[in-house]
């Protein structure tokens, strides 16, 4: 089901834990629907040093969020807001059809975090301007539910 | 990594070596059409006979009222829509529960869109349909009840003899998916007084694809597989002589071994409630305490979602499964743990272990042990658990 | 008498020992369910992605146009009912023939007991469809057309490439019985551009209880068995995987020794045919002369009947059908010999000789031979033979 | 399918041929349904002294012909004319439920031939007053199909 890469993400996870007094906190996603992702920025000088995830989700969750923080660590602010879930998926090479959307949630936890750090500094960044973030990443019916009767 | 811990009886089983033995002759040597005529179909139908005989015997049945099916959720599909189409002339209205296989759920609903009303019964915390309700809900146009025999998710066993009674008493239909039930509880047609039952062999160690239902003699149904005579008209299709004669095998075998199957799968059960019980924090089992499948065991572990859980599990050789298989492509909470009332964030967190005829007290306690770490890693992991 | 000649192909085959090798480590030990997550049931998933690709590659198709059923019944039903009823809005007309198997006829029957139209198409003394009347019959509330590639009677081959032509310039869907046709005509499914065609493993030394429906992109069809989420919601059950896997093998056997396949028991049918013609008085080959299923021999002995032949037969060994092996259940005269505009006593001396892989020289002549004495035998016996 | 007794009697049956100059003989069935049968008496003294059947019919159609030789060879014309088809059933020792009816036929083809003998002689046989043989001895229809839709 998953790839070798996805299951090494989501057995050994990166960047797990919390970052006390970070710059930026993001959660996404609700328990209704079986994920919370809850995203830790440490930034200096615009430039995101550590990051921390916690995910409560599935593997493709848990695996997102690992490989998103690897791959926004270090980076600027402005290059991490353009974290793609497109990005993620790649990275991940590839994620079964039914959980693109796990993809998503790990890019709005980053935005999310983002956003608060923002908010916390009373800046604006490019793209974020009216984040919001969308409340359930699931299609809860699939391609063929259409023609189902 | 190379142990295997097979947790997952309620899915599917292996075959018996018994029952691959006994369906071996009829793939290429009596290989006949039990339609024909010539001593090749003879042969197959003397199988076919014998088979049907066998399973007839099992359940307390006569032999014309057997008719073997492709499956579990064919033979739920029959019954129901068999049922509801035959008798559309004295009612429209169907009762059934809100935890029942999707193989009922979903021809319900389908029934729903094609004129019919249907009453999803609530269950208790531990899964017990509301016969308080069940009775009222019966109407002069209810043609018939469908309540599953035992729970696949969570084991749970219903008052089948009593909602029969109360079925009978008001000329209704009552079918049973039994397909859980056969080869962990008794199962006798008369003794419960059921209309309708239904049974899949791929779960009592016999083979995928096979399954039948039983029709009391007298029951108002429309055929189900348009076609040739076979199945006495209602169900067309040349017979899958080894399937069946496989099933049959395993039928006797789970009635023959019945006390001491439940004997060994409740042992090896209660071990591993115990110790997940005894060493495992926010632990919840769900199901009925006592009136549950032998070998079921399902539990909500809170703060961790279960395709983590069950992944986590396969990476250390241990089949399990959230729920049911068949809901496994979908990504909502169980329907059953959602009508026993638990709140969507710990439904998620469920996992269904299942015992069985080949697992051993050594499964058990690695399983225990392995379950014991992933739970806390998950549980670092997840935003919800404070310590 | 020792000696057994199996000559009922078209009824069932037995299973090569090439599939039942494929099956094997499917019972017991790679048993997973294909719907479960675990290593046990990826394993399963992975032989029934395989299995599906090889058919769909053996036809032409898709991967995602292949689901899998219990048989070619099954897939008959689902077919017609499942275009009929999704497609109810845009007209309830339905044009199929008289000779095709009952799992089609039946469906039809029902059908209009349900508010369906439907024209049955003559055929012609060889049992071809007439194309003519095909066309005259299309009306604007067409939206099926259901004709079988092969007769599994007289082995006559339809113009499907043309009625596809037809039904696609009319916007009507076509759906082909392809039970007989897999293996011994080829196949491909966008060259014949049909919508729907159906298969049956067993008829191609595969298991039997597995049968599959192709279902072109796009088309307009319900789900049959409602349920869990397998064959993309369109047929629940837990899948039988290895009877997929052995149905899997089959067709690729099939195809790949399509040509030799067909060499070999057309060289026999034929010695077969010539045999009989020539030492025996007042017999009629049925079907088209040569546009026929290379293994089919259908012949119409005078002033005899069919079962009494069939006895005699099976007594020296040899297994033929008078028909269909599913009417042997009835007394009526086959309605394709009907069809074909035979009279009553004609059609009841019937007999279907199939040849197979396994069929030898020696079956052919020995069969021959006895077919002159019994067939004298029977005709001494017969008030209406006059010599 | 069938048991020993009545292949055997299929098989080898007795009495099969024609009486040139019979005294009575008796054709029943219709070549629609697929089976005919013609009884050939040669009676003395009102003892049938011989009979010869010719059958075009089924295995049970044969062998209930030839039981049924057997049973009245050197009966009185009395005593043949009361042979029931369940007698006929009961000598073969049994037969298929949808092949009980072929009997019906052998019973019907005796007392043809029994009442062309009387026609032929001008006489009355008890039992045969009025006799008119059954059509179509098949029942189409089988016991479940009431049920079916
Ligand atoms: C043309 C045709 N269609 C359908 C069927 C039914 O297939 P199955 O026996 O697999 O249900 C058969 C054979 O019985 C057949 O010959
Ligand atoms: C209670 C119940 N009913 C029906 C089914 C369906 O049976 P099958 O998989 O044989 O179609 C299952 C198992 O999947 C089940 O557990
Ligand atoms: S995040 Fe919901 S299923 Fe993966
Ligand atoms: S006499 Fe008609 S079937 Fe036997």
């Amino acid at each position: 089901m998953y790839n070798e890469k996805v299951m090494d993400h989501f057995m050994n996870p990166r960047n797990v834990g919390e970052i006390e007094n970070a710059d930026g906190v993001g959660q996404v996603g609700n328990v209704k629907c079986g994920d919370i992702m809850k995203m830790y920025l440490k930034i200096e000088d615009g430039v995101i040093v550590d990051v921390k995830f916690k995910t409560f989700g599935c593997g493709s969750a848990i695996a997102t969020s690992s490989i998103a923080t690897e791959m926004i660590k270090g980076k600027t602010v402005e290059e991490a807001v353009k974290l793609t879930n497109k990005a993620v998926v790649e990275a991940l090479e590839g994620l079964p059809a039914q959980k693109v959307h796990c993809s998503v949630l790990a890019e709005q936890a980053v935005k999310a975090a983002l956003y608060d750090y923002a908010q916390k500094n009373n800046i604006t960044i490019k793209g974020l301007e009216d984040f919001k973030p969308v409340e359930d990443v699931h299609e809860h019916h699939d391609e063929d539910d259409e023609d189902e009767e | 990594m190379n142990r295997k811990v097979y947790l997952d009886y309620s899915a599917t089983t292996p075959m018996k070596k018994e029952v691959l033995e006994e369906m071996m002759p009829y793939f290429s040597e009596k290989f006949g059409n039990a339609s024909s005529i010539h001593s090749f179909g003879r042969e197959a139908k003397k199988a076919l006979d014998i088979a049907r005989d066998k399973i007839a015997k099992a359940i307390g049945a006569d032999f014309k009222e057997i008719f073997f099916t492709s499956g579990g959720s064919e033979a739920d599909n029959w019954a129901i829509k068999g049922v509801a189409f035959a008798n559309r002339d004295k009612g429209n209205h169907i009762i059934t529960s809100k935890i029942e296989h999707h193989a009922v759920l979903h021809v319900c609903e389908y029934l729903e869109k094609h004129g019919f009303e249907v009453t999803y019964l609530d269950v208790d915390e531990y899964g017990v349909v509301d016969l308080e309700q069940l009775k009222n809900s019966i109407t002069d146009k209810t043609i018939l009840i469908s309540i599953m025999f035992v729970n696949n998710e969570i084991g749970t066993i219903q008052p089948i003899k009593e909602i029969a009674k109360i079925a009978k008493e008001r000329g209704v239909y009552f079918h049973t998916d039994a397909v859980q039930a056969l080869g962990n509880v008794p199962i006798d047609v008369n003794d419960l007084g059921v209309d309708l039952m239904n049974f899949s062999a791929h779960k009592i160690y016999g083979p995928k694809g096979v399954g039948a239902l039983y029709i009391r003699k007298g029951v108002k149904i429309h055929p189900h597989i348009h076609g040739g005579a076979q199945e006495r008209k209602k169900r067309a299709g040349t017979e899958n002589i080894p399937g069946i004669v496989g099933f049959a095998k395993a039928v006797e075998l789970a009635v023959e071994n019945l006390d001491s199957h439940i004997e060994h799968v409740r042992k090896l059960r209660d071990r591993l409630i115990d110790g997940v019980l005894k060493n495992i924090d926010y632990v919840r089992l769900n199901g009925h305490p006592e009136n549950r499948h032998p070998g079921n065991a399902n539990f909500c572990f809170e703060f961790i979602e279960g395709e983590s859980l069950l992944l986590s599990l396969d990476m250390v050789g241990i089949a399990g499964s959230s729920g049911s298989a068949c809901t496994s492509g979908s990504l909502d909470p169980s329907h059953v743990l959602m009508a026993i009332g638990l709140s969507h964030e710990i439904a998620h967190g469920s996992l269904r272990l299942t015992v069985g005829d080949f697992t051993t007290e050594e499964d058990i306690d690695y399983t225990i042990q392995q379950l014991v770490k992933i739970v806390d890693r998950l549980r670092q992991m997840s935003p919800l658990y404070e310590k």
